[in-house]
């Protein structure tokens, strides 16, 4: 890894800030930010993200080739992810488990997703918006297949009430509350920036000016929870722990791979790497909690929140830039 | 009059009260955002915004009757997602 | 109505949160803005619209004979339509009830007139900061109102403790939670605007910046509200149905004509009827439930916020809008 | 030693803590933001923004003297307003 | 089976946590942002953000024995710093 | 007093927003700004505040002689207040008491000195940033004094498990969620505006530009909260009363005189009387709260909340300018 993508990573702003969450929980101090305020601001960045995501999309012009290359390659790896996850973790956990945490790692992260494009935008590089719709185009199908490798490669014992049928797999896919209000605020944005431009000015003090100072007051909180999981990683048991940090290099490597045989130029490939190496901590617990209770929590969200997340955060983000910048050929125009 | 207090995930709140209107209960009390720790599972505040959510604490104050009539119906749910289930005696004011 | 108007109106990005709220309600997703974030956005509305309103009073000039006109007719419509809903109510309700419902519909709905304030935008159509003004006097007189015809028309065996004596009707009418901050903060907005204009520079931010993106929050949210009421609407009967739809039809015809005989122009003239047509869900039910439990809530909570603000916000707006546009002569300069 | 529950609107609750301190209470608890439903009305979180409000849940442990002292005057507040109140035993750890 | 509830400042939230689970308690509830009164403390809501915080609900359902166990060590912390805890009979459902 | 600094810092939007928070109290209006949203604007404001008190120092450069003196008396006067009001407290209260409320008037509240700086910016005085270092270092000191006082004045008989042990003590002092919050968004903002200036562009809106509006929103809630500790105050007794309102006083003096020892200019030394006068209801009473629960809460916080802040923020702050005025020489550079 390049050691000055590191540096620079590590003193933007929002990673100091999940530093100081991270260190708060090490040091005992009682600093908290209570509740429901994390959902206040989770709930902001998704509406943003998606907004502002919907413009994106619009401006860069939907029917375009290469965006629905991207868009399909996308929906692929959140596809294909959860099922090589599945298989190595069916070595050491039964089906359950082995669904949940692998649907996790399929789906992806938002705010690493906003962490990686504020990384970009502090190396002067650009992406486009609808990489915001392959963020969005990846979480349900990953939902999916966990619910789906349940219900088949599950046992064939479990109570009649508890079936899953395949219209509550869809529900759980597509109407989840955070998939939904990210796609629909995506929607909602690009409309509006096809129909009404000047509401689209409107809106930018709130979606865009402010929403850099709410990540990093957002990624404080997420410091402290991710410290706060780092117990019951322990005993969640070293397999695991391994697991959390090779399964996203790992998938980095397979996205990178696409990435350059789609010839996305530096900036898109970076991110679709980075939605290909982070794992879900909203839409894929909540959908395992209500449709697969015999999975533990505490594995798919320890994971995700304990490890992947910050090590996306923090070593993550500068590997897959070095990453990209070795595999992918800089584009000339 | 008996007071049941049940407390699980809020994730199972719509079927437990879908129970009890079934069982025809007078009303009961929702207090939400809980946290706390069962036999396996540790729910804590700051995991609320997750999808994980946070605990229901659920009190009905009815007959026995009634209790008996949901008591199944609730263990299924309790016995399957987690969560406790108690009664006391209670008496009107 | 005027179909472009209706498609303008639909395509604006508030009512179309508005509409991802109520699907998502339809849908049955587990999409949740918990408490107490509604009561943020809407204390936050609620000062932002004051302070913002008094700026605009104080620079329109308060002295002003039309200003006064204007302001004075906005108080007599707010005593005149609860004496009238009360009338057709009693046809179907007893007096609790139909003094409720009545006062509600006297009173204003502060999101409904920012919507249409926006819509007004939206079509390059100016309009008056004193109309702020005229919302905010809208409030106490419909629940004194509806308090004085429940003394005065309602059973005389109501136990002492609970008679309704002046001072709590008057406390209750003036010193509610969201009247009172929308009128300081009115006061508050004109005397900064005349004696520290650079203060009102630094407020511009949090108070204009950002309002229409937390307005579009806060619809979202009410999507939801207003989709959540509907079970309890069909209880409520076809009568209540039919009166939550007519009666702001009826209350904008009645504006429309004092707004013709004012003179007023064609911006200030829509808002004058939108506030005539919308119905209170945060102050007049807060005053009704201390003070006359008698009253079932769900009557009055859920007509305003169930059928009378979906319908405003959707189709009323570009309803009003046309009945403008036919009675109101273009204003020439 | 006897424990108190209440449950009602929060708009009532100024109106019942000035009771239970007229009773000389040696103390209560508030918990505020309950939601639920009674004979006849339903009380949800989605509305606790509007001027309804939602629901407060008052606990008191004291003796059954002071109970009997301020049962009249919950009870005609409770049975105007709506809401629960119920009495069980409870002994100090 | 027995109910104890238990009802102190959320500032020792953290020690009492610890007793119980050095008691093995099988589970436990924790509901916060309950406000109140006792003998000497008012504790209102809109003084939660300052640095006094509010009151935290502790309920535990458990067998008499491991009440017992804990008996000394949460008297020893609730008459330090205040608070109140009360035991009730309680049935699982 | 001069009555024109008076006039002028009571018109300021802040201090309006504070009153009308009080007198909502006194009228018993139900306005309710409901927990924990006071707690995002108090999480915020710290975050805020020291995230631009980093740049701040940053900038006037850190080395500088005059800022390391400056901020050195900071210290000592945190240190030296504490011991200074513990003498006093003493005729009347027990160690505990006497400590706790001592503690809280040698450290500080950022709200005070918030609306201090924009009384400043309203009179067109400038300040350095370096003065938010000041802000930052005294509450510890404070802490610190005030838990030693009880270990080393406080009766030997506390039980053991009690004994307040350096490591707690030292805990208490610079863990402590506020203290913490200000001190590392501090150090954020130093290092993000030495490595990384166009991140601090991007935190401008969320820290810079709605600031003031969310500093009203907040006021509005601690005029709430001042008001509704007068009741208590008043069985605390008059000598508490007068030493909430002399005490702020006689510490301003002290803070003049070495203010103008240092030849501190206008702003700044205002801005260091402010510190001195100041009174804490966030860090000191968590830290007495938690180690010293036998003093009464009730004394000092309602002490420092119900009386000192708003003289402070009404009268104190006029008072201290004109003080400034008095004895500070004009600078001419
Ligand atoms: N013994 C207990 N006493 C009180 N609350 C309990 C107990 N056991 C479980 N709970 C509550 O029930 C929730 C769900 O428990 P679980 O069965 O682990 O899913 C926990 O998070 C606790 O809030
Ligand atoms: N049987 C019951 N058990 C538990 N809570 C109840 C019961 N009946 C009413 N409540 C609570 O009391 C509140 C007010 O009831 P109501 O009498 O309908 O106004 C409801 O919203 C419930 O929270
Ligand atoms: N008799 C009581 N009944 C119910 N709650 C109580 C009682 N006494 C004290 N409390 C609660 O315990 C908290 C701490 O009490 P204190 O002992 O005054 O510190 C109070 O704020 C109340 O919430
Ligand atoms: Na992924
Ligand atoms: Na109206
Ligand atoms: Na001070």
């Amino acid at each position: 890894m390049d050691l000055s993508l590191l540096l620079q990573n590590i003193f933007a702003p929002t990673v100091l800030f999940f530093f100081i969450g991270v260190i708060a929980v090490f040091c005992k101090s009682d600093l908290e930010i209570p509740a429901p305020l994390p959902k206040l601001f989770s709930l902001y960045l998704l509406l943003a993200i998606g907004f502002k995501g919907g413009i994106g999309i619009q401006e860069s012009g939907i029917l375009n080739n290469q965006v629905l290359l991207t868009l399909s390659a996308a929906i692929l790896m959140s596809l294909l992810i959860p099922l090589l996850g599945f298989i190595i973790l069916r070595l050491k956990f039964n089906v359950f488990n082995s669904a949940a945490i692998a649907a996790s790692y399929g789906s992806i992260s938002a705010v690493t997703f906003i962490t990686a494009e504020s990384f970009l935008a502090s190396q002067n590089i650009g992406s486009d918006g609808f990489m915001v719709g392959a963020l969005a185009l990846m979480e349900s199908p990953a939902i999916l297949v966990g619910l789906l490798l349940v219900r088949f490669a599950g046992p064939k014992n479990r109570p009649e009430s508890r079936k899953l049928h395949l219209s509550s797999i869809l529900h759980e896919s597509f109407l989840n509350g955070s998939v939904y209000l990210l796609i629909t605020s995506l929607i909602i944005g690009f409309l509006t920036s096809l129909s009404n431009p000047s509401a689209v000015e409107k809106m930018y003090p709130f979606t865009h000016s402010i929403f850099y100072g709410v990540e990093c007051f957002f990624l404080l909180d997420m410091g402290m929870v991710a410290a706060q999981r780092l117990p019951s990683l322990k005993k969640a048991g070293s397999f695991l722990i391994g697991f959390a940090i090779l399964m996203p290099i790992f998938n980095s490597i397979i996205g990178v791979l696409v990435a350059r045989s789609l010839s996305l130029d530096t900036g898109n490939a970076f991110l679709f790497v980075v939605l290909c190496a982070s794992a879900s901590y909203l839409a894929v617990p909540a959908a395992m909690r209500m449709t697969v209770p015999e999975a533990r929590s505490s594995y798919y969200i320890s994971t995700t929140l304990g490890l992947t997340f910050p090590f996306n955060i923090v070593l993550g983000i500068p590997l897959y830039m070095s990453l990209v910048n070795k595999f992918i050929p800089i584009s000339t125009f | 009059m008996k007071r049941l207090d049940l407390i699980f995930s809020e994730r199972e709140l719509q079927a437990i009260l879908n129970t009890l209107e079934n069982a025809d209960v007078p009303g009961y009390t929702v207090m939400k955002h809980a946290t706390g720790r069962g036999p396996e599972r540790v729910v804590t505040e700051d995991m609320e915004f997750t999808g994980l959510g946070a605990n229901a604490h659920v009190i009905v104050f009815c007959e026995q009757e009634i209790i008996d009539k949901m008591r199944d119906e609730i263990r299924s749910v309790l016995s399957y997602y987690g969560g406790v289930a108690y009664i006391s005696e209670a008496t009107p004011l």
